[in-house]
C-alpha cells in the first residue's frame, strides 16, 4: 500500500465541540436524504412498471391464451376485486383471473411456496376452473442447486405433470378430492400425483407440497364464488 | 579418497519410482478386466485419462522451469485411479476435463510430488461428479455383445457438448433387466439387493475398475505383501465399515443391508486398497493411520445410509486426506522411553 | 503523501486499481459479491459498474467534505454516505432491469459493506482533493469490474455456454455445472490468481536477468 | 553422557530371568525360541554381509611406523610419558591418564618414538600423537606386565585396574570403560547386560571373539559384575550368531547367575536402550542413562580383553577388526595393534591392489553408522571396529538413486527404533524449524542409526540433516 502514514503531528489536539460533530453528522444525513428520497421519487414509477411486465409476462405465459389479467383477493368471506393501489387484505390470497381476447375467463394464476432443498421454492401456478385442474406452473425465486434441483423448470417430464393436474373439490366442497402428491420417480398412477425428478426429489416435493397447501385453501373458497369472476369487471 | 558419504553407506534400495511402478503393475490387471467387461470404452476412457495426466503433469512442468517428473510413474497413476472410477459411458471430454483437474488443481497446485493434500484422482472425479452430474450417473451394462467393436455412444461425444440420450442403446445391448442403477443406487432409491457373487465377479453395474472386488483384493494383497501398500488402512477401512454396517443390519435388518454388500458394492474395496492408500494424502504415525481408515469407513457407511448420495467412499476419503495432517499431528508416535504419545511437547 | 516518494500522475492514479492494486486478483478483496454473483458475464457487470458508481460518487462526497467533517464521525459520515449511494443505485436497478436485479439479489445492499468501498474512502478519498479522489476511485471500480468479468465470463462460458447470453457453442453443449455453484467460483478464481501470479514471477524473473 | 536423572528405579524384574539354570545347547530349542525371540519395537533387517564371520581371527606383519592419537576415547586426551627418541617396549605405558574421564595408552610396539606431533585422523583433522617406529627385529612380545590376583580385589581396585589398563568400550564408543562401570553409590545394579549383538552390516569381529575367546569373556562378564555390584548377567546375542551361543553355553557358571539370551536379528539390536528393551522389556528413560533403570551394559569385546588384559595386567595394545568389503579382496578379523595405519590394514588384506585410491570408499565401522575417512595414513584405535571398503561400481550403484521429494510412505516412522517421526522432522529440518524439532518431536533423542536414511524410497538423507540439527542445538544450547 502507498498510503501515507498518518502523521501525528498534523492531527489537531484541541477537541471537537459536541455541536461541530452533531451539525457534520446532521448535514450529511440531510444530504443523503435528500439523495435518497429524489431517487426513490423518480424510480417509484419505472419499478412498479418493471415489475408488472415481469409478472404478466411470467401470467401470461402459463396461459398463452390470456391478453388481460385482473387482481383478487381471496378470503373466507368471498372474493374482492383490487383495483391498482389498493391493499391486500389481511388473510386473503392474491389470485390473478387471466382473461382471454373474448373476455372469458382462461384461467386463475395463483402464489405458493413450500421449503425446498436450499431455501424456499416459490412457485405461480395456473388453474383452469373448467377443468378443475392445474395446468402448468412457473418457477419465481429459488436457489436449488443447478443441474439438480433447477431441473423443475427444464425437465420436460416434470412440465408434463402440470397438464392438468387433477385438483377436484370433494363432495362438501371444502377440501381438494384428493391432496395433491408427489411421488417416486416413475410411480405417478394418477391424475393427482407429481412424478418426481430423478435426483431431485427434494425439489419435485417441494414444489407439490407449496401446490397443494395454496390450492387446498385457496380452491374451496374459490369455487363458491367464480361466477363472479367469469367475465372482467 | 574422493568418496565420502555420509553414514548409513547403503540403502534398501527401495525408490519411489519402484514403489509407483508397482503400484501401476498391480492396477493393470483391474484395468484389463474392466476393458474385457466394457471393451473398447473402457480402453478409450484409460488411455485418455492416462495420456491427459501425463500431458498435464509434462505442460506444467514446463510452466515452472522444472525438469520432467513423468519418470515417478505418479501421474501414470493417478490417470488410472481415476479412469476406473469413472463410469464406463463417460465421455471422452470429461475425462480430459477430470484428469486436468486431477493433475492441475489436485496435485500441482499443491506442490508436485508428495505435497498433495487430496488423492488427486478423487479430486478429478469429485469435480465432475459437480460438473456433470447426470453424465456422471449414467450407467452401462457389462458384457455387452458389442462391446469390442463399438463405442457406448456417449464415450465419443463432441467436446463441450451433451453426451446423447442412450436408453434404446442401453436396452438393445442388454440381455436381462438392466435398470441403469448402481448397486448401492438400487438399494437406497429401489430398495433392491444385488446378489454379492455378481458383486465379486464384477456383473454389477458400476465404475470402469469398481467392478471385481475379488480382483481389487488380489492386486491390493500383492502391493500389501510387497510393503508398498499400508496394509492398515484398507484393513481399518473395510472392517469399521463392516462392523458398523453389521451393527445397523442387527438394529434393523428390513432397511439396512447386509454387511457384506456394504463391502462389495460401490467404490469401498478399490477405495480402500488404492486410493486411501495414496502415500502422500493418508498419515505416517500408527495411531493416526488407524484412525483415519476408521474414520473413513464409517463416514462411508454413514453418507450411504443417511446422505444425499448412494456412493460416500470419495468424499470419504476426501475428508481423511484433509484430516490426515491434523491427525498425525495430534497423534504422534510414542517416542522410546518416553510416555503420554498424544501430548505433543515433554 | 510522505516525503520522497514521488506524486502520482493521474493515469499512475488511475491504474493502481486496474493493475498494481487490483481489487479482485491482488488484493482478494469483496470475495462475498465476487464469488456470488459472477455467474454470468452480465450480473459480473452489473454489479461492478454498480460498485463503481457508488465508490466514485461516495469518494468525490467524501473528498468534497473532508476538510469539514471531523475525524471522530468520520466512518459514520461514510458509511451514510455510502448507504445513500447504494440505495439509489438500488433503486436505479430496479428501475432499469428487474432481471439483473433479482440476479444481484441482496448482493447490492451488501456494497454497503463492501470493504473496497469503506477502505478507498478512508485511505484516499479522506486525505486527496476530489478530483484525484475521483480518478483513483474510478481505477478501483473498473479495476473491481474487469475482475468480477473474468470471473463471470469464465463461469458463463463453462457453466453455461453463453457469453452475455449468446450461445456460444450452439445447442447441445453441456453445462459445467459446478461452475455455477459456490465452490466453481472459487475454482475461478483461484486460476486466475495462479496466473496473475505467474504472470508476476515471470516479469520478475524477465526484469532479474 | 554426565546428566544422570533422578528416575523412579524400576520395581521387581520379570522373574523368568532371574536364577534360570545354564543349560547345554540344544538345536531343538534353538528352533523353538525363534519363534518367540524377544526383540524391540521396529528397526530394520539390512543385509547382514557377515561373510568374514567363519573366519578365525588372523594376526598381520607389523607395521614398520605407527602413529597413536593421544584421544582415542571419550575425554580428556592422554599426557605422553615419554620423548621423542625415547626406547618404548610393548606394553609399557606411554600416557598417563588426565583426570577421571580419560584413560592411559600403551605401546602396541617395540621400538622408538620418533616424534609427539600432530597426524592426521580418521575424522580428517590432524591430532596430536605419539609417532613410534618399530624394530624389524624385534619378536613383538609384551614385555610390560604386572599380574595381579583378580580374585582379591575390591571393586573400586577392579575399576582402578581397568582404568589402568586404558580400556574403552570397543564396540565404537570407546567410552572410557573405568567410567561406565562406575555406579554412583545412591544406584544400585541388578544386571550386567553384555552386547554381543554385532548388529551391524558386515562386522563379525565380536562374533569371533566369542567363538575364539569364551573363556576370556566370561572371566571379564565376572570382573565386571563385581565392579558395578550387579548379581546377574545376560549376554544378549543375535539369533544368527548361533555357533556363538552354542560356545558359550556350556561354559557359562553353573550357579546360573550368568546366562545367555538370542535375540532377534534386526538393527539396531545392539544399541544399549534396542538391547535392554529386548532383553528385559525396560525402557531407558529419555535422557537418561542405563543405569537409572539399574542396568549397566559392556561390549562382548570390551568384557574379553578386561578378562584376558586384567589378570595379566597388560595395557590394550591391540584390537580385532573386521576388514570387509567389496573392494577386500581377503577379507577377515585380524589382531590389528592400535596406531597401525589403515594403509598398512587395507595393503595387507588386498583392499589397495591395482585400485585407484581415489575410487574407493573407506568406511570405519559397519555400512549404518561407520564413518568414511579421508585419510588413509589415519591410524586404527581402541573405538574402530571394521574397516569396510567400497569399490567404484558399489558406490555408484548406491548413488544413482535420485532425491525425491518426501511422499509419506511412513516406512521411517515404520523403522525409527526410537518412534520418533522422521518424515515430520525432515520436513521441520528442510524448514529450519529446529527449535520445533527438538521442543515437540524430541530430535534429542535420535541416537542416528541410520534406519530412517536406509528406508527411505525418496532418498531423502534424513539422518544426515538430523545430525547437522543436533549439532547446531548443542552449539546453541552451549
Amino acid at each position: 500500500m502507498s498510503e501515507p502514514l498518518p502523521n501525528p503531528g498534523a492531527e489537531t489536539t484541541a477537541t471537537t465541540t459536541s455541536w461541530r460533530l452533531i451539525a457534520a453528522l446532521g448535514g450529511v444525513a440531510l444530504l443523503c436524504g435528500v439523495l435518497i428520497v429524489t431517487a426513490f421519487q423518480s424510480t417509484l414509477d419505472p419499478i412498479a412498471k418493471n415489475r408488472r411486465i415481469a409478472l404478466e409476462r411470467s401470467i401470461f405465459s402459463l396461459i398463452p391464451e390470456g391478453v388481460s389479467l385482473h387482481i383478487y383477493a381471496v378470503s373466507a368471506q368471498g372474493t374482492t376485486l383490487l383495483r391498482p393501489g389498493q391493499a391486500m387484505p389481511k388473510e386473503a390470497q392474491r389470485v390473478y383471473a387471466v382473461y382471454d381476447a373474448h373476455r372469458h375467463l382462461r384461467g386463475l394464476v395463483a402464489e405458493a411456496g413450500a421449503v425446498g432443498y436450499a431455501d424456499v421454492v416459490r412457485v405461480l401456478y395456473a388453474y383452469d376452473p373448467h377443468q378443475q385442474a392445474i395446468v402448468g406452473f412457473a418457477v419465481g425465486a429459488h436457489r436449488e442447486t443447478p443441474g439438480i434441483g433447477d431441473k423443475i423448470r427444464t425437465d420436460a417430464d416434470f412440465q408434463k405433470n402440470f397438464v392438468a393436474l387433477d385438483a377436484r373439490l370433494d363432495a362438501s366442497g371444502q377440501a381438494l378430492a384428493h391432496p395433491i402428491r408427489t411421488v417416486k420417480h416413475g410411480s405417478k398412477r394418477n391424475p393427482w400425483e407429481i412424478d418426481a425428478i430423478s435426483g431431485a426429489t427434494i425439489t419435485s416435493r417441494a414444489v407439490g407440497r407449496g401446490i397443494n397447501d395454496s390450492a387446498s385453501t385457496l380452491l374451496p373458497r374459490l369455487h363458491p364464488h367464480l361466477n363472479n369472476l367469469e367475465s372482467p369487471p | 579418497m574422493t568418496e565420502l558419504r555420509s553414514a548409513p553407506h547403503e540403502r534398501l534400495g527401495v525408490s519411489v519410482e519402484s514403489i509407483m511402478l508397482n503400484v501401476v503393475l498391480a492396477l493393470l490387471p483391474i484395468a484389463l478386466f474392466s476393458i474385457w467387461l466394457y471393451g473398447l470404452s473402457a480402453l478409450a476412457l484409460l488411455i485418455t485419462s492416462v495420456v491427459v495426466c501425463l500431458a498435464t503433469e509434462r505442460v506444467f512442468n514446463r510452466l515452472s522451469g522444472q525438469s520432467s517428473t513423468l519418470s515417478d510413474w505418479s501421474a501414470m497413476i493417478t490417470g488410472i485411479l481415476l479412469a476406473l472410477v469413472l463410469p464406463p459411458s463417460f465421455p471422452l471430454w470429461m475425462t480430459a476435463v477430470a484428469a486436468v483437474v486431477a493433475m492441475g488443481l489436485g496435485k500441482i497446485l499443491f506442490g508436485g510430488l508428495g505435497m498433495n493434500v487430496f488423492n488427486p484422482a478423487l479430486v478429478g472425479r469429485a469435480f465432475v461428479q459437480a460438473a456433470f452430474p447426470s453424465a456422471i450417473a449414467t450407467w452401462v451394462p457389462s458384457y455387452a455383445p458389442n462391446r469390442f467393436h463399438e463405442f457406448i455412444p456417449t464415450t465419443l461425444t463432441q467436446p463441450l457438448m451433451i453426451p446423447p440420450d442412450i436408453t434404446a442403446w442401453v436396452k438393445a445391448v442388454s440381455a436381462d433387466a438392466f435398470t441403469g442403477a448402481t448397486p448401492l443406487a438400487m438399494w437406497k432409491f429401489q430398495h433392491q439387493l444385488t446378489a454379492p457373487e455378481d458383486l465379486i465377479l464384477g456383473i454389477a453395474t458400476a465404475s470402469v475398475g469398481e467392478t471385481s472386488a475379488m480382483l481389487i483384493l488380489v492386486c491390493g494383497l500383492y502391493l500389501a505383501l510387497r510393503g508398498m501398500l499400508d496394509w492398515r488402512i484398507p484393513v481399518g477401512m473395510m472392517g469399521s465399515a463392516v462392523i458398523l454396517a453389521s451393527a445397523f443390519h442387527l438394529y434393523n435388518p428390513d432397511f439396512f443391508p447386509p454387511p457384506v454388500f456394504v463391502l462389495l458394492s460401490g467404490g469401498l474395496m478399490l477405495g480402500a486398497m488404492f486410493m486411501a492408500t495414496d502415500m502422500a494424502t493418508s498419515p505416517v504415525t500408527p495411531l493416526a493411520v488407524w484412525t483415519y481408515a476408521i474414520l473413513i469407513g464409517v463416514v462411508t457407511v454413514l453418507i450411504r445410509y443417511f446422505g444425499g448420495l448412494s456412493e460416500g467412499v470419495m468424499y470419504a476419503i476426501l475428508f481423511g486426506n484433509a484430516l490426515a495432517p491434523l491427525l498425525d499431528r495430534s497423534l504422534p508416535t510414542r517416542v522410546f522411553g518416553r510416555r503420554k504419545p498424544w501430548r505433543v511437547g515433554s | 503523501m510522505k516525503p520522497g516518494e514521488h506524486t502520482l500522475t493521474a493515469f499512475e492514479n488511475f491504474m493502481e486499481g486496474i493493475w498494481k492494486q487490483n481489487p479482485v486478483f491482488v488484493m482478494v478483496l469483496g470475495m462475498c459479491p465476487t464469488l456470488a454473483v459472477t455467474v454470468s458475464a452480465i450480473n459480473a457487470l452489473g454489479m461492478g459498474l454498480a460498485t463503481t458508481f457508488v465508490l466514485v460518487f461516495s469518494c468525490l462526497l467524501v473528498s468534497v467534505i473532508r476538510n469539514w467533517v471531523p475525524k471522530e464521525v468520520r466512518i459514520a459520515t461514510y458509511i451514510v454516505i455510502i448507504a445513500s449511494f447504494v440505495t439509489v443505485v438500488d433503486y436505479a436497478i430496479q428501475a432499469l432491469s428487474l432481471g439483473l436485479y433479482e440476479a444481484l439479489g441482496a448482493f447490492i445492499q451488501l456494497i454497503v459493506v463492501n470493504c473496497i468501498i469503506l477502505g478507498r474512502a478512508e485511505a484516499h478519498a479522506s486525505k486527496h482533493p476530489p478530483l484525484t479522489a475521483v480518478v483513483n476511485a474510478l481505477g478501483m471500480g473498473i479495476g473491481f469490474t474487469i475482475g468480477l468479468f473474468a470471473l463471470g465470463g469464465v463461469r458463463e462460458i463453462f457453466g453455461t455456454g453463453t457469453l452475455f447470453g449468446i450461445s456460444l457453442f450452439g445447442p447441445g453443449f453441456q453445462p459445467w455445472i459446478v461452475m455455477l455453484l459456490p465452490p466453481g467460483g472459487f475454482f475461478v478464481l483461484g486460476g486466475w490468481l495462479l496466473l496473475f501470479a505467474w504472470w508476476k514471477m515471470r516479469k520478475e524473473a524477465k526484469d532479474g536477468a | 553422557m554426565e546428566r544422570r536423572e533422578e528416575i523412579e528405579a524400576p520395581g521387581a524384574l520379570p522373574s523368568r530371568q532371574d536364577g534360570r539354570p545354564s543349560r547345554p545347547f540344544r538345536l531343538s530349542s534353538y528352533i523353538v525360541s525363534l519363534f518367540r525371540r524377544k526383540s524391540f519395537a521396529r528397526g530394520v533387517h539390512p543385509d547382514t554381509h557377515k561373510s568374514t564371520a567363519g573366519k578365525p581371527i588372523r594376526r598381520l606383519p607389523y607395521a614398520p611406523r605407527i602413529s597413536l592419537p593421544l584421544a582415542q576415547h571419550i575425554g580428556k586426551p592422554a599426557v605422553p610419558l615419554v620423548r621423542p627418541g625415547e626406547e618404548v617396549v610393548r606394553g609399557q605405558p606411554i600416557a598417563r591418564a588426565d583426570g577421571f574421564l580419560s584413560v592411559p595408552l600403551h605401546s602396541p610396539v617395540t621400538g622408538r618414538v620418533e616424534a609427539i606431533r600432530l597426524h592426521p585422523s580418521a575424522s580428517g583433522a590432524w591430532v596430536e600423537s605419539i609417532i613410534i617406529r618399530a624394530y624389524d627385529s624385534s619378536t613383538q612380545e609384551v614385555l610390560w606386565r604386572e599380574p595381579r590376583d583378580m580374585e582379591a580385589l575390591a571393586p573400586e581396585e577392579i575399576l582402578a585396574a581397568v582404568k589402568e589398563c586404558g580400556m574403552v568400550g570397543l564396540g565404537g564408543a570407546a567410552f572410557p570403560s573405568h567410567v561406565k562401570l562406575s555406579i554412583p553409590p545412591e544406584r544400585r545394579i541388578h544386571t550386567l547386560v553384555v552386547n554381543g549383538c554385532e548388529c551391524e552390516p558386515y562386522l563379525t569381529c565380536d562374533h569371533r571373539t566369542m567363538i575364539e575367546h569364551p573363556a576370556d569373556l566370561l572371566r571379564g562378564i565376572g570382573y565386571a559384575m563385581r565392579a558395578v555390584g550387579a548379581q546377574r548377567a545376560i549376554i544378549g546375542v543375535e539369533d544368527n550368531k548361533p555357533d556363538a551361543v552354542a560356545v558359550l553355553t556350556p561354559l557359562l557358571p553353573a550357579d546360573g547367575r550368568v546366562t545367555i539370551e538370542m535375540v532377534r536379528t534386526k538393527y539396531p539390536q545392539g544399541a544399549e536402550k534396542m538391547l535392554i528393551k529386548s532383553l528385559l522389556g525396560l525402557e531407558v528413560p529419555a535422557g537418561g542413562l542405563p543405569l537409572d533403570i539399574g542396568v549397566v551394559v559392556n561390549n562382548v569385546g570390551t568384557l574379553t580383553l578386561l578378562g584376558r588384559l586384567l589378570p595379566a595386567g597388560e595395557g590394550l595394545t591391540e584390537r580385532v577388526v573386521t576388514v570387509t568389503g567389496p573392494a577386500v579382496k581377503r577379507p577377515g578379523n585380524f589382531w590389528v595393534p592400535l596406531g597401525t595405519p589403515i594403509r598398512h590394514v587395507l595393503q595387507c588384506s588386498g583392499a589397495l591392489d591395482g585400485e585407484a585410491h581415489a575410487e574407493l570408499e573407506v568406511v570405519l565401522g559397519g555400512s549404518m553408522m561407520g564413518q568414511a575417512i579421508t585419510s588413509l595414513d589415519a591410524p586404527v584405535t581402541k573405538g574402530v571396529t571394521g574397516i569396510l571398503v567400497y569399490d567404484r561400481e558399489w558406490i555408484s550403484r548406491e548413488t544413482a538413486t535420485k532425491v525425491y521429494p518426501c511422499i509419506k510412505c511412513g516406512e521411517c516412522v515404520q523403522a525409527c527404533p526410537m518412534g520418533l517421526n522422521p518424515a515430520l522432522l525432515g520436513m521441520l529440518a528442510a524448514k529450519r524449524d529446529y527449535d520445533s524439532m527438538s521442543a515437540d518431536y524430541h530430535i534429542a533423542d535420535c541416537f542416528e542409526c541410520g534406519c530412517c536414511t536406509w528406508v527411505c524410497p525418496s532418498g531423502i538423507p534424513l539422518v544426515q540433516q538430523f545430525r547437522v540439527a543436533k549439532g547446531l542445538l548443542r552449539a546453541r544450547a552451549a
